[in-house]
């Protein structure tokens, strides 16, 4: 639960001056794809739970929440005497409302298919219902949702986005009509720790706290700025920043600051290349491709050590077995196992990436080398981020650099990329792979509730994925977060979408 | 014969006896070129550049490319002369070969529009009329064109390389030697010995190879210095907003932009001063010929 | 001078429209879908289709490419520039917020540029090959021979981080609006940006002086009685006409120069937006780009003939 | 024979060089363009100044005001008004610049700053000595010179810039700006040369018109013998930077006593009958860089006197017996026609 | 040395080599301000060149003189009238036949700095010409440019070295020399003197005189001194603003004026004596410009005899002698015979 903070000490308005490294285009939670706005909207707007920092799920809005023995009905139990900013009551029909945006047809919402389980979501989407009727109001204070079918990950789909907005301002408005409305273009009414006050162009975002929430906020005004990350690391030094979120590059820069804390966490997201499943079905050329990649010395050198290496396309700590094959760095073993699979050395393999992010390209660099040096015949291609989609979709690629995201707070979240039905264009499965058997695991994990037998499930669905290669799997960052001396109560987030969780709980200290 | 016409020949002969052979302007503009110091000191400077680049293949103490993970952000010492970067190369054997790549863009793209902007520009100035007309047209078009937003949309549609940021560079540059070409020649179409050519049978060929191209070499091959040194810049500022050289190919101006990061411009200067001085020796020298050649052939600074 | 400037601008409007196909012809050649960069990855299955397909619809991307043109073209002759791919809001607009800051560089900075220039040139002409001389020449040089992103770099890690003394970038400083912090923070980007500008001007300057000292009128004036002020105003006069047109072909150079600095100095102009909308592939805003630059571009060439005119009594009064 | 005739100044001459010498820097060192150049004005008198292209004509007129270039050295004096200009500092030389020695150059096109009018330059020229002249009286003053110098309308073309003015009216305006201070002395710098034979009619006109009305002193410089043999009393012969005769125009004409002078009249296709061959001087003038160590002139002289003695030795400027300057070791032989 | 026979009708009868009839050069250029503005530069101009004759045509700056001469030999393309050599119309040639002439008609220009090739060698400047119509052989043509630089009284050494190397007026005599390569029949010259000093005019002067008494050339000599055209011509034609005001034999026009500008130009001429006495005609106002030149009688801005007639009515080219040599375009001519223009005291 979110521990009050301490009232400012004096009267002086507090500011604190944090990093936002992306322009935010849009407040609209229903579309709304980039980090920097779902940062910005954490703040703004409030969630009916969300992540701690291990992943585990903290309550927002709603108190708590039970979940029955079949997995297929959710009841959240709101706090009480929630208010918006403005001072209007928030209420279970707020939650249902919003809800009901999200999985409206109209309203386009690109987080409208993880509501795809809920009970009345395909009547709505045909057009024959006029609401979602899976999502209901039980009282003021309690909704329910009811599943299709059995999901005991369906929580995680809810994480990071399903943002509540408030229908007493919007109610009015036509969904279809929503997207375009003003309100998301400076929302000026929400349920988060602060209220949008100004949205400067290229320049910054200033918020003010909001005094209708639910605990005391401890800063008076943030300053969401848009800068590089460069810049941002030298204001670090000027005090002219608080809270910026680093590249490992950059730590030795800020190292050495006078009260300049850096804190880290190991991040929802993580470097993987594509390996095309078409092109190299043999899992002995997959597994020899990830035995040749130096990932610890890419994870030593590129990220300076701020990372952890991972084995398998499931992360959640609970379904991992403690027996899987690392795929240790051994250049001979790689080249033994090439062998074996009876590669052709002659074979030009592709390395496509898309150019212009440091710690990305630098790892590529080194693949490169640790490749050749087993006699791949690797080549660099480097494309611009529209060209990478098509080539997913008409398997042009040999293997792709291509990072992803929260995956680690429910294993139920790895089916997109792994299983057969969401080969892409039809799903996530970038990779184009496809095991029936693996497939089979993941949707039996899927039905079970109970926490144990769960976790056994899954843990054999980690060690196929884990020796079928269906990645070749780099590494995790460390979210790495840089705090100036005044600013107090930060705990470091390794979601850097949800860098800001506990915002409410920051003050300031001169 | 008459007396006048005798003596005249005495004078002449006498006059190549007595008196120092007078130099041609040619020969003056090369003396005076060899007089004066920094352009000298530029020939001197780009030419060891150059060397050093042509035979990276054969000083370079380690493969460019070639990654080592131990010994990572090095700084200077016997074995790396200049210090690893972040991967563990050799940032020696990586100038060497950025030299190899930011020379041929500089070089390769100066040489393709110079050539191209010559010719163009002999052309319109020679034929007039509508060759002119759509020759210049052309040119002001292309003149008003951004140059660095062009390169990076291509670069964009076409996927950077080295040959297209060559290709397009020289695209983009030949209308100013055009121009220059263009005003040359239509001040030499006034000369009276390409009017005298004219008049003599002298076809337009001819007049072209012999009186028109000398003619418009020298200023052109100014206009070529300084588009060396504005390509080395260009493909620097192109690094810096991605559209240039893709790592790993090392170019000096994407060796430069480790500057980008506080950390490498603050306590690693090893990674980007040699890049930086570099270019700016390659930049400072190809203007101070360009300028050499300027006052040289400039016929107000006589003697 | 009318009919003359009715011919200019004619040819103008003829340059747009080619600048204008040419840059649509151009982005459209681009590899990749838009669309495909509009729409999350992680939305996937039939819902990525309605969605593709809706949007496809609502940017008229699903139209043949020549009519894609003509709706395009169309729009363009009533000021209508299109909606951005990234976030729908009209090209025009989002061009229209990014204008001043860009302006207030560049504007900021061609001035200071000429303060520098002028006087510079005109000393380094008149002390020529002297000590002063020399000075100007090198710094000029070197100016141009060092990439500014890497001043900008250097600058801020000098001026912000080590000394302290200036803001390392932004318009304002955390909820200030103000002139004074405005000033502030435009001192290094307009004085790097300056310091181009005249580092490339300095040379013209220079020579045109040199060239207008070495005439006959000025040894004319000298011969008169007149003191060096009276001389160098004469000289300063004639050379500033062709530094009319020089400043008017250098402004493209100068836009390039502020896509940099913008793009450093965390400045909200145009330049950040161009390079955002490339790397978003946000194509209608990258043609409203190219396209504000042509009109930049050919609006300075006709302000200069203009100029030209206004300061050249051989044009304004030729019969 | 009398060495140094001129070594006194008369006390009566406007202007009076002695020995003015001059060195120019050049990229390959110093030049020596002028070598002990002495010669008088009296008032009101025009003295010619002739010579070949690049013999330093145009030079020793900059020297008088000393408009050199940077670098320029000058030794030898320059009396004018009891003052030696060649020691002044700038600022006095200032105030004897324009308002007591008025200077007109050779080409009307390029002497007027283009994108001034035409009666603010010659204000400009009136307003820089008188100070404290109102706007109306400078310009009284200004059409005063302007209507002196046969400009019609004056009033209205003061209003225009240079470039609508024709190129005599523009030599005019020139001689108009050189006079309106009333100088005692004008150097005229071929002020005719680049206009037509029938303005440069005009022009000579008004110079002389203003020499009898204002009884200034004119130096007038020029290749053209005959615009000398028309308004100059006194001719200065230069070759390779130095003066090799002195005569008065008459003197000159019929009988000249330096070979070059006396090749030089003879050149002159007015002086001979039609389709008669003409006396030419073969080669070309040596350059300043490389003099020859003897008289400058010897590799082109056809005067049956020349001899070894003329590459050895250089001759100076003396008087002959019969008191005729010219720097020639012949000078007291009645030089020959060579035919 | 040879002296030459300069009787006025000496070739009178001779055949004509060149004719031209009523010939227009007009030049229309857009001027800064847009506007399309028309020189007149050649307005109506006849005159005949006779075998072995050197006809002069003098007038001041701008008058058409060098544009009546760059029509010739199409330098310039004529607006209208008709050009014909030795009979055969040329006023609009093909490419070949405009290549064939250029063995007919040569051109000497004014300026011998400029009318050179810095970058070539004498011997290369010479074998220009001889190339262009494969002329140029291995061995024949070294020597052929020796025989022609010892026409204009250069040694064959000469062959080798660059024009720099000599002076203004052995400049000019190697640019009459490359006219010569071709054996022209006609020669036009441009000014060929005035741009050298005037002492080294008179090389050039000289060697015209001599080859026009060794070989049958005819030429024409354009020149704005009247001293260098009274010297070599035998005929000569004054212009004025585009059109022919007088012609007629040399002397007898330049001492004798009947055209009152005529009369102004050689009075506005200084002697070449200070002994000479001359009565002045000064007259009064500027050159008009040729693009906009004055109605009637061109001249009767600045004529001292003009009247009305001669704003309105365009004076025709008319003969005023007997004899028909001489013409005169004037309402008011001078009388001929009239002494005070006459040349007194010279030599
Ligand atoms: N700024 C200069 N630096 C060096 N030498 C110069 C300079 N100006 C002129 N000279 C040289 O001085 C010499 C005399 O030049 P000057 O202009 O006085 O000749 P001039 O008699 O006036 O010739 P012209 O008849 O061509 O005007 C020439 O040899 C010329 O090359
Ligand atoms: N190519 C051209 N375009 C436009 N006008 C021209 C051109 N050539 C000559 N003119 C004009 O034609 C007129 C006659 O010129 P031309 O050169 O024939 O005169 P000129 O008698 O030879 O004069 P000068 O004595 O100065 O050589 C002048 O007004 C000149 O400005
Ligand atoms: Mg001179
Ligand atoms: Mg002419």
């Amino acid at each position: 639960s979110a521990s009050s903070a301490p009232p400012a000490e004096s009267d002086e308005p507090t500011s604190a001056n944090v990093y936002l490294y992306q322009k935010p285009v849009t407040f609209n939670p229903l579309v709304a794809g980039l980090g920097a706005e779902a940062l910005t909207m954490s703040l703004v707007y409030d969630t009916l739970y969300t992540t701690d920092p291990e992943f585990a799920y903290q309550p927002r809005l709603a108190e708590s929440w039970d979940v029955s023995d079949d997995a297929t009905e959710y009841t959240f139990h709101l706090r009480d005497g929630l208010e918006w900013s403005d001072g209007e009551p928030l209420t279970a029909d707020d939650i249902v409302y919003s809800f009901n945006l999200y999985a409206n047809p109209a309203t386009a919402s690109i987080y409208a298919s993880r509501l795809a389980g809920v009970e009345g979501y395909d009547e709505f989407k045909a057009g024959t219902a006029d609401s979602l009727s899976g999502v209901e109001a039980v009282d003021d204070q309690t909704v329910k949702i009811t599943l299709k079918a059995p999901n005991a990950g369906f929580m995680s789909l809810l994480v990071g986005s399903f943002f509540i907005l408030p229908e007493h301002v919007l109610g009015d408005v036509e969904p279809a009509a929503l997207p375009d409305d003003e309100y998301f273009t400076l929302p000026d009414v929400g349920a988060g720790p602060y209220t949008m006050k100004e949205f400067n162009v290229d320049q910054d975002v200033v918020l003010e706290k909001n005094d209708n929430y639910r605990t005391d906020v401890g800063i008076d005004t943030l300053y969401l700025k848009m800068l590089t990350s460069d810049v941002a690391t030298a204001q670090l030094a000027t005090g002219e920043m608080d809270l910026v979120q680093l590249s490992a590059l950059d730590l030795g820069a800020v190292e050495g600051l006078p009260g300049v804390t850096v804190s880290s966490k190991p991040s929802a997201g993580f470097l993987r290349l594509l390996v095309n499943f078409e092109k190299f079905p043999d899992e002995l050329v997959r597994q020899a491709f990830l035995t040749a990649i130096d990932r610890e010395g890419i994870i030593d050198g590129v990220l300076s050590g701020y990372g952890q290496p991972i084995n398998s396309t499931i992360m959640t700590p609970w379904a991992l077995p403690d027996d899987l094959d690392t795929y240790d760095y051994d250049p001979d073993r790689a080249k033994e196992l090439l062998e074996e699979a009876g590669w052709d050395f002659s074979q030009e393999v592709k390395l496509t990436w898309i150019p212009g992010t440091r710690d990305r390209d630098q790892s590529v660099e080194v693949i490169l080398e640790n490749l050749k040096a087993i006699g791949v015949n690797a080549v660099a291609n480097q494309i611009e981020s529209a060209a990478q989609l098509p080539m997913i979709e008409n398997a042009e690629y040999d293997l792709m650099v291509s990072g992803g995201g929260t995956y680690t707070t429910d294993p139920a979240a790895s089916v997109a990329p792994l299983s057969c039905a969401t080969v892409y264009p039809a799903g996530g499965n970038t990779s184009l792979f496809c095991n029936p058997e693996l497939d089979a695991l993941m949707a039996e994990g899927q039905q079970i509730a109970d926490p144990d037998e769960r976790a056994e499930v899954y843990q054999e669905a980690a060690r196929v994925d884990n020796e079928n290669v269906p990645y070749l799997w780099l590494y995790v960052p460390d979210t790495i977060w840089a705090t100036s001396e005044r600013l107090k109560g930060f705990e470091p987030h390794g979601d850097f979408t949800n860098g800001f969780w506990n915002a409410a709980d920051w003050t300031i200290s001169e | 014969m008459s007396l006048t016409e005798t003596a005249t020949q005495v004078v002449v002969d006498e006059e190549a006896k007595r008196l120092p052979k007078e130099l041609s302007p040619d020969q003056l503009a090369r003396r005076r070129f060899y007089r004066n110091p920094t352009a000298v000191i530029g020939v001197i400077v780009l030419a060891i550049i150059v060397l050093a680049s042509v035979l990276a293949p054969l000083i370079s103490p380690y493969d460019p490319s070639a990654i080592d993970l131990e010994s990572i952000r090095q700084p200077p010492s016997p074995e790396h002369l200049l210090g690893t970067d972040s991967t563990g190369r050799d940032v020696f054997s990586r100038l060497l070969a950025g030299g190899q790549v930011s020379l041929s863009v500089g070089f390769l793209a100066a040489i393709i529009a110079v050539t191209l902007g010559t010719l163009a520009g002999v052309l319109a100035g020679w034929f007039g009329g509508i060759t002119d007309t759509v020759i210049s047209r052309i040119v002001d078009i292309m003149l008003s064109v951004p140059a660095v937003l062009v390169i990076i949309v291509l670069a964009g549609v076409i996927g950077p390389s080295v040959p297209l940021l060559i290709g397009i560079i020289a695209l983009l540059s030949w209308p100013s030697s055009a121009r220059i070409a263009r005003g040359v020649v239509l001040s030499l179409r006034e000369e009276e010995f390409v009017q005298a050519a004219r008049v003599l049978g002298s076809r337009s060929g001819y007049i072209i190879r012999r009186h028109l191209v000398p003619g418009v070499l020298p200023p052109v091959v100014v206009s070529a210095t300084i588009l060396v040194a504005e390509a080395v810049l260009l493909e620097s500022s192109l690094s810096f907003l991605g559209a240039g050289v893709q790592p790993p190919q090392s170019s000096w101006g994407n060796m430069l932009n480790e500057a980008q990061s506080l950390t490498v411009l603050s306590s690693m200067p090893w990674l980007w001063v040699p890049a930086g001085l570099l270019i700016a020796a390659t930049v400072l020298s190809a203007m101070a010929i360009g300028d050499g050649i300027r006052d040289a052939i400039d016929p107000r600074k006589n003697k | 001078m009318l009919r003359s400037l009715t011919t200019r601008l004619s040819s103008s409007v003829l340059v747009f429209l080619l600048v204008a196909v040419g840059l649509f012809t151009l982005v459209r050649l681009a590899p990749g879908d838009p669309i495909d960069m509009m729409v999350p990855p992680e939305v996937d299955g039939a819902d990525r289709e309605a969605y593709t397909t809706a949007l496809r619809e609502k940017y008229g991307l699903d139209q043949p490419i020549f009519v894609q043109f003509f709706r395009w073209f169309g729009g363009l002759m009533v000021g209508d520039l299109g909606y951005s791919y990234s976030n729908g809001q009209p090209v025009g607009q989002l061009l229209a917020d990014r204008l001043g800051p860009t302006i207030l560089l560049m504007g900021s900075a061609l001035l200071l540029g000429l303060l520098i220039a002028i006087p510079g040139g005109v000393l380094a002409a008149v002390k020529r090959n002297s000590i002063a001389d020399y000075t100007i020449s090198t710094v000029s040089v070197v100016a141009i021979a060092v990439p500014s992103f890497f001043l900008g770099m250097l600058s801020i890690y000098i001026f912000a981080v080590r000394l302290r003394v200036l803001p390392s970038a932004g318009m304002h400083g955390s909820g200030r609006t103000d002139v004074g912090d405005l000033l502030y923070h435009m001192v290094l980007p307009v004085c790097l940006l300056g310091l181009a500008i005249a580092a490339s001007l300095i040379r013209y300057v220079r020579s045109g002086m040199m060239e207008e000292l070495s005439k006959d009128y000025v040894r004319a004036v000298v011969a008169k009685g007149a003191g060096p002020a009276r001389v160098l105003s004469h000289a300063l006069r004639n050379s500033l006409i062709p530094l009319v047109t020089v400043i008017a072909l250098s402004i493209p150079g100068v836009l390039a120069g502020a896509v940099v600095l913008e793009q450093i100095f965390a400045w909200p102009g145009m330049g950040q937006l161009a390079i955002a909308s490339l790397t978003n592939r946000d194509y209608p805003v990258l043609i409203g780009f190219g396209l504000y630059i042509a009109v930049v571009v050919l609006a300075c060439n006709l302000i200069a003939d203009l100029l030209y005119a206004v300061v050249d009594p051989r044009v304004r009064t030729a019969k | 024979m009398n060495r140094m005739p001129l070594s006194t100044t008369r006390s009566d001459a406007a202007l009076s060089l002695r020995g003015v010498t001059l060195d120019l820097q050049t990229p390959s060192g110093p030049v020596r363009i002028l070598h002990d150049i002495s010669f008088d004005v009296a008032p009101g008198e025009v003295i010619g100044i002739v010579g070949e292209s690049g013999s330093g004509k145009s030079m020793t007129a900059l020297t008088v005001l000393r408009l050199l270039p940077p670098g320029a050295e000058l030794s030898g004096s320059i009396q004018f008004s009891g003052r030696d200009l060649a020691s002044l500092s700038s600022r006095e030389l200032r105030e004897v610049r324009g308002k007591h020695i008025g200077m007109v150059f050779q080409d009307p096109m390029t002497t007027l700053d283009p994108v001034v009018r035409v009666g603010a330059q010659i204000d400009e020229a009136y307003r820089i000595h008188h100070r404290r002249a109102s706007h109306a009286e400078v310009r009284r003053r200004t059409i005063e010179m302007l209507e002196l110098v046969g400009v019609p309308d004056a009033a209205q073309r003061a209003q225009q810039y240079p470039h609508q003015w024709s190129g005599g009216m523009r030599q005019r305006a020139a001689i108009a700006m050189a006079l309106v201070n009333d100088p005692a002395v004008i150097i005229a710098d071929e002020p005719t040369t680049a206009l037509d034979a029938t303005i440069q009619a005009q022009v000579l006109d008004v110079l002389m018109r203003a020499r009898d009305e204002l009884g200034v002193a004119v130096v007038l410089i020029t290749h053209d013998l005959g615009v000398i043999a028309q308004t100059a009393s006194r001719v200065v012969v230069m070759y390779a930077g130095r003066i090799v005769e002195v005569a008065s125009t008459h003197e000159l004409f019929a009988d000249s006593r330096h070979p070059y002078s006396n090749a030089l009249m003879r050149s002159q296709p007015g002086a001979h009958e039609r389709g008669e061959p003409l006396v030419a001087i073969p080669g070309r003038p040596p350059s300043m860089t490389d003099l020859p160590l003897g008289c400058a002139f010897a590799p082109r002289c056809a005067s049956p006197y020349k001899n070894d003695r003329c590459f050895a030795e250089r001759p100076e400027l003396e008087l002959s017996i019969d008191g005729r300057l010219s720097a020639c070791h012949y000078r007291d032989v009645r030089q020959e026609v060579i035919a | 040395m040879t002296t030459v026979n300069h009787t006025a009708t000496a070739a009178g009868d001779a055949p004509a080599v060149l004719r031209v009839e009523d010939l227009k050069v007009h030049f229309t250029s857009a001027a800064i301000n847009g506007r399309k503005r028309t020189v007149y530069a050649v307005d109506g101009v006849s005159f005949t060149v006779r075998e072995n004759e050197t006809l002069g045509i003098i007038g001041e700056s701008g008058c058409g003189k060098s544009t009546t001469g760059r029509a010739l030999v199409h330098l310039n393309d004529p607006t209208s009238g008709r050009i014909a050599f030795r009979g055969h119309d040329i006023t609009r040639p093909g490419r070949a036949e405009q290549h064939e002439l250029r063995q007919k008609m040569q051109f000497v220009f004014q300026d011998p700095q400029s009318s050179l090739n810095p970058r070539m060698t004498i011997q290369e400047i010479l074998a220009e010409p001889l190339r262009a119509f494969g002329r140029w052989k291995g061995n024949s043509g070294p020597a052929k440019a020796a025989e022609l630089l010892d026409r204009v009284g250069l040694p064959a050494t000469a062959r080798n070295r660059y024009p720099h190397e000599f002076s203004g007026g052995q400049r000019q005599r190697i640019g009459i020399a490359r006219a010569l390569a071709l054996d022209p029949e006609l020669l036009i010259l441009d000014e060929p003197v005035s741009a050298l000093d005037v002492s080294v005019q008179a090389q050039v002067l000289n060697l015209l005189m001599d080859l026009r008494a060794s070989s049958s050339l005819s030429s024409v000599m354009i020149s704005h001194d009247l001293d260098v055209i009274r010297h070599v011509s035998d005929r000569i034609v004054v212009m004025y603003l585009g059109v022919i005001v007088e012609s007629g034999p040399a002397d007898q026009v330049l001492d004798q004026p009947a055209h009152p500008y005529t009369a102004a130009l050689a009075s506005a001429t200084p002697p070449s004596s200070p002994d000479e006495v001359r009565q002045r005609i000064v007259l009064q106002g500027e050159l008009p410009s040729a693009s906009n030149p004055p109605s009637g009688c061109r001249f009767h801005t600045r004529c001292w005899r003009a009247d009305e007639v001669c704003e309105t009515v365009v004076p025709v080219l008319s003969p005023i002698d007997g004899a028909g040599v001489r013409s005169v375009a004037c309402h008011h001519p001078l009388l001929l015979g009239m002494p005070a223009m006459r040349r007194e005291g010279a030599a």
